[in-house]
């Protein structure tokens, strides 16, 4: 696993401490140009234990828990930004990536670690699909009956569009 | 033939008739305009963002509470609806409920972009236009619309009700109308 | 540096959130009813809130939120990086400003463009006017849900102030866009300084009678305090964001921890409580205006003369352009920002709303339009304190609670 | 010492009865007072509250038609039965609460000259019985429309009655104690003699008003039609003319309390300031009037003062303070009558 430099010393001591931590669960950690996010990307089944690391490292709470859909690459991403409000790592953003399958999305749920994660849960579940076990109520939150299995944030459920710098003609 | 009918005979059939019988006669009919449109007043539904307005509307500065428009709570008790901006999927069950619960002279505003064509959101698969919905008596553009534009439209509602009147032939063709619109 | 771990979740801590509310009633029956708070109930805002009551004791509250679902990341996909600036402010139409600049912060990041002083500090100044016009709303909410019809009357009067304050600025009375990738759209007028003042001094006054009238109002007092209490190791692990989380103790304020625009030279406080309850959090918003008075008064002293909108952007106006700019102060976007192509990649920006903390995070293919938006806002992360906070309290404390946490539906329903 | 008409005895009385019930403190005296009381708690609102408050309906008068415009719009509102309601309770409910509210008026002394149409010993303990039993209406109407806000609306104005009309009874008989009659003539001639019932007794006066404010449902009590938590509280179903009899309510029983108050603690139809009888029957009975709306004022104003008590507060208060603050008071009137030979 590449070893990230930062110049932030305190980034630099948070990164080392987790590349020991997480030598084994995380495929690849890396941050981003502003030196506040760090990214770990994790395969399905480790997701779980890697999130007990980082609960025991002081990241309590969950910011949002979302997907990405890559429909040209068979993949949904999901996506979870963890923060803490500890004094010393509150600083920093860390933001979980694991690749699911796209046409049958599993994953344990984040709720008994995180319990901030339920609702974020939820409107997931009802945007792409991504089934998360273990979670205590998962049905629909914000979707109306109509839309129940539709999954809309995905790439194939289209709305109308009309592209960037199209002429405007108001009554076509 | 459900238990206890009063003993003169259904009483609201016999109090809609009387009501529709006194409105046509020339002094009850332009008191009755008079009282009624000062005194319309909005249902507590806020449907979206336009709401912020719409309580801006009725605080010190704007006031509409000066021509008798007092926002009240319950549906029974009101005869207006302010749709205040977007009308999703379920809130449109919930404004066709409401519109369905208040007693029988009743009015809408439709208030907001959103309400009249869809606004900003357009084209999102979660929204509705008001009109097809509720039949709307009044429009007023704008994203939030001011609070004037608000007065102004509870002045063009007064306007309405005391030049066309109260009987509402229109509702009953509307009404069958927007039942088959509804998804 | 060790980072200090915490303890993980033990039984006892997950009991205390996940409890259910011991009335020895289990089924639906004489005892047991299901309150339908809907939407047209004058106690419940955009949404329905189902509670199961026994008797005065709300046994399961479960939140249906929804109404107000615009679908504001869907629409994102299929608009121009621009356009998305007014669909980011429609959902908290209270504090519209600290939303588009975090939009317009991640935009930033991703294209690599930095902000002139004079627009970082005028982006400042509008952000300070909007959160006290939210804490306003809030406070006007909270005491209309008391049943303090002139606590609501004097929270709105006293918002026409800030929104007079602003349309001064930006020509907006809500929906004002005036924040813009490189800048601000519009520079200063130049008797905006003393108007300020007198707007400020004006609030001042108007917290002292706030005082009399509303918090040391004996009613109020007996109706928030010790109602809702949200214990500190609770508030971090359900992810409460803004006043309600700083009402229990722990100071995290996102242009504290994180400071962004310009709030890093100017010094002000954070205003914490201990207790908890409905009554700090009341108490928070205030403290929160005043220290919002001293960024703006501050703001204003210190703000450097100079360009508004960064030179990359400048570059690209045309002749016109340049006229308008150089006289009336006034920027005009030019037509290449409709058709804006930042790089491949990802960026996330964190914001401090007056309800909490936003997150903002684009992931860009390089096309015109976003491949991805996520915009997570301060009131979708307040509303597991529907489902783990009212159990237990009674019919009368719900509004109490759902006014002290100052939740706006349309904000968390996006 | 009441004046006996001689022959014009029976015309005598039959014009005084009509005066009485229809013209000053009876009917018309109700629905002009309600009228511009419920106008001047909307306007004192608003002043309070920065802002005008009902204007444009009569510009000149500031707004006074603004109460006439509302019920004439109740009266022609269609009038809603809900299917699951109790057809004859759901109907009868507020009718039978009006005609409890407006009865005890006819008890009411308002002259020393003539006798109120119904002359009854005591009639203090009589207008107080009828008074108690209005909750009771209420309480039926909540049953009757099928809807939980209805119950639980109707289930809290039956805990705060009880809580509330007892200390009220304890204190107004304290003052009937402490004047040694429950005639209400004979309780304004003792207060000719010596100082007004406030005075006397303030603490009764004070618990007296506590009460009133309570069971008419005003702030900081006002709890059953709670709009945040249940929307109307037991009128929640009630809509048109139904409503508008159901909003009177409220407004008559204050008008009845304030009234019952003026008599017992602000000495009935003395001039306030000098102790002499009034003759005629028309500058009594306006003095009463006076006294009954500026009562009626100091509780309305305080909508615009108050938010709203939880019930269990209101409920401990009632049973713990108002309470024992009743029996002192009793207590208080029990020794002074033993001065006040």
């Amino acid at each position: 696993m590449s070893q990230v430099v930062a110049k932030d010393p305190d980034l630099n001591n948070l990164l080392s401490i987790f590349n020991e931590e997480l030598k084994d669960l995380a495929t690849k950690i890396y941050i981003d140009k502003t030196e506040r996010v760090i990214y770990i990307e994790v395969t399905r089944e480790k997701i779980m234990d890697l999130a007990k690391k980082l609960l025991h490292l002081g990241f309590d709470h969950v910011k949002s828990l979302s997907a990405v859909d890559y429909p040209q690459e068979k993949k949904i991403e999901l996506m979870v930004h963890i923060g803490s409000y500890l004094r010393v790592v509150r600083k920093y953003t860390v933001v979980i990536k694991s690749a699911l399958e796209r046409d049958n999305p599993r994953v344990s749920s984040l709720t008994s670690i995180w319990p901030s994660a339920e609702f974020h849960e939820r409107e997931t579940w009802e945007m792409f699909g991504v089934y998360f076990e273990g979670h205590p109520d998962l049905r629909r939150l914000l979707l109306p009956e109509e839309l129940e299995g539709r999954w809309p944030m995905r790439k194939d459920f289209r709305i109308i569009t009309r592209k960037a710098g199209e002429a405007e003609t108001p009554w076509k | 033939m459900e238990r206890g009918v009063v003993f003169i005979g259904e009483i609201d059939v016999f109090i809609k008739r009387l009501i529709r019988s006194l409105m046509e006669k020339k002094p009850v009919k332009d008191i009755l305009e008079w009282a009624i449109s000062y005194s319309l007043w909005p249902v507590h539904l806020m449907t979206s963002c336009c709401g912020v307005e719409l309580a801006g509307a009725y605080s010190p500065r704007y006031d509409l509470e000066r021509y008798g428009s007092l926002p009240f709570v319950s549906p029974r008790q009101t005869n207006l609806i302010i749709i205040e901006g977007t009308l999703t999927l379920k809130m449109a069950k919930v404004a066709r409920i409401t519109w369905e619960q208040m007693a029988d002279p009743k009015f809408v505003i439709a208030m907001g972009a959103c309400a009249i064509d869809g606004g900003l959101f357009w084209n999102s698969y979660n929204i509705v236009r008001a009109n097809e919905v509720i039949p709307v008596d009044v429009y007023i553009p704008g994203c939030p619309p001011r609070p004037e534009a608000l007065a102004r439209a509870i002045l063009m509602l007064q306007e309405k009700i005391r030049s066309v009147g109260v009987s509402r032939e229109d509702l009953e063709i509307l009404r069958r109308y927007v039942k088959n619109q509804v998804r | 540096m060790e980072v200090s771990g915490s303890q993980d979740i033990t039984q006892e801590l997950a009991r205390e959130i996940f409890r259910v509310v011991e009335t020895g009633v289990k089924e639906e029956g004489e005892r047991l009813i299901e309150l339908q708070i809907g939407p047209t109930h004058p106690g419940s805002g955009h949404m329905r809130i189902l509670a199961w009551v026994d008797g005065d004791v709300i046994v399961r509250c479960d939140p249906d939120i929804g109404f107000v679902h615009r679908t504001i990341e869907k629409l994102s996909e299929n608009r121009a990086y621009i356009k998305t600036i007014p669909l980011v402010e429609r959902p908290s139409l209270l504090d519209t400003t600290p939303m588009t600049i975090g939009y317009v912060n991640a935009l930033e990041k991703l294209m690599g463009i930095d902000v002139p002083p004079r627009a970082k500090y005028l982006r400042t100044i509008l952000a300070e006017i909007t959160r006290i016009a939210s804490h306003l709303y809030g406070i006007g909410i909270l005491a209309i849900f008391l049943g303090h019809s002139t606590g609501f009357m004097w929270a709105f009067g006293d918002r026409e102030v800030m929104i007079e304050l602003a349309t001064m600025l930006t020509g907006a009375r809500i929906t004002y866009a005036y924040v813009i990738p490189g800048g601000v759209r519009r520079d200063m007028p130049q008797n905006f300084p003393d108007a300020v003042e007198k707007g400020l001094k004006y609030i001042e006054k108007r917290l002292r009678d706030w005082e009399k009238i509303f918090l040391n109002n004996p009613v109020v007092e007996r109706r928030l305090r010790d109602v809702g209490i949200l214990k500190p190791n609770i508030a971090r692990i359900l992810g409460v964001t803004g006043p309600n989380v700083r009402a229990s103790g722990i100071d995290y304020d996102v242009r504290m921890v994180e400071p962004y625009e310009a709030y890093d030279e100017i010094d002000f406080m954070i205003p914490v409580a201990e207790e908890g309850d409905g009554y700090a959090r009341g108490l928070i918003r205030f403290k929160e205006i005043e220290q919002s008075i001293n960024i703006i008064r501050q703001a204003i002293r210190k703000i450097p003369s100079g360009e508004i909108i960064s030179p990359q952007i400048s570059r690209l106006f045309n002749p016109l352009m340049k006229k308008i700019y150089a006289e009336q102060r006034r920027v005009k976007l030019p037509s290449l920002m409709a058709t804006l192509k930042p790089p491949k990649g990802e960026a996330m920006a964190r914001v401090e709303a007056g309800r909490g903390e936003a997150l903002f995070h684009i992931v860009s293919d390089g096309s015109t339009n976003p491949y991805r938006f996520r915009f997570i806002t301060p009131s979708f992360r307040n509303v597991i304190l529907f489902k783990y906070l009212i159990p237990g309290h009674r019919i009368a404390d719900l509004p109490a609670i759902y006014g002290s946490l100052d939740y706006f539906p349309p904000e968390a329903d996006r | 010492m009441v004046v006996s008409l001689g022959p014009l005895e029976i015309p005598g009385r039959l014009v005084y009865d009509f005066l009485h019930i229809f013209i000053l403190p009876g009917f018309g005296a109700v629905l002009v007072l309600v009228i511009l009381i419920i106008w001047a708690e909307r306007k004192i609102a608003g002043l309070v509250q920065l802002r005008y408050g009902p204007l444009h309906v009569s510009r000149r008068f500031g707004g006074v038609l603004q109460l006439v415009a509302d019920l004439i719009r109740y009266t022609f509102q269609e009038f809603i039965i809900p299917q699951g309601a109790d057809k004859i309770a759901y109907l009868t409910g507020p009718v039978l609460a009006l005609i409890f509210a407006i009865i005890p008026v006819a008890f009411i002394p308002v002259s020393p000259l003539i006798e109120p149409p119904i002359y009854v010993s005591s009639n203090i303990l009589v207008v107080l019985a009828i008074l108690s039993t209005a909750p009771i209406f209420i309480i039926i109407t909540g049953y009757a429309s099928d809807n939980k806000f209805a119950f639980i609306g109707s289930l809290r104005e039956a805990f705060l009655m009880i809580s509330y009309e007892i200390p009220f009874i304890i204190s107004i008989l304290s003052m009937a104690l402490l004047f040694r009659s429950l005639d209400m003539s004979d309780v304004v001639n003792s207060q000719a003699k010596y100082l007004s019932g406030i005075i006397l007794n303030p603490l009764a006066a004070l618990v007296a008003y506590i009460a009133i404010i309570r069971i008419t449902g005003r702030f900081p009590f006002e709890i059953s039609e709670a709009e945040s938590e249940l929307v109307m509280g037991p009128y929640t179903e009630y809509s048109g003319l139904m409503y508008g009899v159901a909003m009177g309510i409220a407004y008559i029983k204050l008008y009845v309390y304030s009234m019952l108050y003026s008599m017992v603690f602000l000495g009935g139809w003395l001039p306030i300031l000098s102790n002499n009888l009034v003759e005629s029957y028309f500058i009594g009975s306006f003095i009463i009037l006076i006294k009954a709306s500026i009562l009626m004022l100091i509780a309305v104003f305080l909508r615009s003062v108050y938010p709203r008590y939880r019930v269990d507060q209101a409920i401990r208060l009632g049973w713990s303070q108002v309470l024992i603050l009743s029996i002192i008071s009793l207590i208080w009137s029990l020794v002074l009558s033993y001065f006040l030979r």
